[in-house]
């Protein structure tokens, strides 16, 4: 049911919650993150993020992923789409959606997927800077802890309310 | 003497790639090796992989920040690899 | 910096997103919640739903539970919008959207945004079934304990990740 | 007996406002009154307003699903109201 999609273009935002919600009474709620790149890294100004991924590995992980989340909370339908390739401070990289009948299962599904997607989907990230030097991003171990907390099943705070 | 030697090489290949630093420090996207059959995990693939080149060496010098797929699953040192596998390396994931 | 909004028109979501990052570089991640008419009410059909609200006081109301947010995440904009009238099933009713640096920000204050907004903000909505019959949809104690739940201050899974 | 008799009305009204289902029950929308001056809170304002018609007093017959807010603020029952204000009455919200 999940729609992935890798792509060197930007996506519409407005496009990917019709597509999922179109002719649809049964949802009560979609939650979504955006991702975006920004202008600052460490203190330093980036001019530019070039993401690379392996391609026969990739739209199996999200769908992975993708699959996960549905496992784990009543999706009624989610989205993820990464970028890649050479993008400006400012652009969009990754989308994630997913739509539910109540919001809790939508906010926290989203969550999910973007922390699970953070540490088990083969893209790396190099960022350029004003002085033409060029980075790998590191991996990060907040990235990890956020992902690992999914583990542990539905947060506390996903027990307080179903809708 | 009439025993014949053992073979030590393996008909189809491995398909090796990498990514991101790890491409950029052994100067490969993508090779086909034909390591012993002794090489049967990942971890004695680095093993034998470091010795292709200083790259090689380098590339793989922090062992642990390499990750690996096999077939497109992430994999570990104990993981088995056959011929004809496809066998990635790169570093932890930075998308999103 | 918020944008609040109570209108009878549907909204634009991808130009909402837009709006909120025109021209920004310093954004990391969107956060967002669209919820949505269920043409199913605890297992009835519903033909439509109307919601009413208290004019003079709306708009403040949602002004504060933005304001909220701003105090607790570092944001760099929010925009909370919710509609009034008729509406039919599969029709937007809200959405909320924050933007920061960091994504469990983002996050995190979009689930709070809408948490408040259901028991802060005046609105009241009433079901119209197949059948004829209407009803005011009764506040859910669920609600109440969503809502509740960011007084002990952030949740311990933001406490995981900054970023 | 040459003191002048006390005042028992306002000359400034308080405008009252009922939503949702308190303003089908009362069949109003909007009223404005002048209750005496003893009526200086909300819930004194209850009291005094259950009076005015049945429609009111089912309005009010369950008073803990019936929420306040004066000057567009949420209030409670202990809430002052003053001549001028604005008080309304509705159950609890279900934006969202």
């Amino acid at each position: 049911m999940a729609k992935v999609r890798v792509q060197q273009e930007d996506f519409d935002i407005g496009a990917e919650f019709a597509a999922l919600s179109a002719g649809r009474t049964d949802i009560g709620g979609l939650g979504c993150f955006v991702g975006t790149v920004r202008e600052t890294a460490k203190g330093r100004k980036i001019v530019s993020m070039t993401l690379e991924h392996y391609p026969a590995m990739t739209e199996r992980a999200l769908a992975r992923i993708a699959a996960e989340a549905e496992s784990r909370w009543p999706l009624l339908g989610c989205t993820l789409i990464h970028r890649v390739g050479t993008l400006l401070p400012g652009d969009n990289i990754v989308l994630v959606l997913a739509a539910s009948a109540h919001r809790q299962a939508a906010l926290d599904a989203a969550g999910f997927l973007i922390d699970w997607l953070k540490t088990r989907a083969p893209f790396w990230k190099k960022e350029r800077f004003a002085d033409g030097d060029e980075t790998w991003v590191e991996a990060r171990a907040e990235d990890d802890a956020a992902a690992a907390k999914w583990w542990a099943g539905p947060p506390s705070r996903a027990a307080a309310s179903t809708g | 003497m009439n025993q014949p030697a053992p073979t030590v090489t393996r008909s189809a290949g491995l398909t090796v790639l990498y990514f991101a630093w790890l491409r950029e420090r052994t100067g490969t996207a993508e090779e086909v090796v034909a390591p012993p059959v002794e090489v049967a995990t990942v971890g004695a693939l680095i093993d034998w992989l470091i010795r292709r080149s200083p790259g090689h060496a380098t590339a793989f010098a922090s062992r642990d920040t390499v990750r690996c797929a096999v077939n497109q699953d992430f994999a570990d040192p104990e993981t088995p690899v056959r011929p004809g596998d496809e066998v990635a390396f790169f570093p932890p994931v930075t998308g999103g």
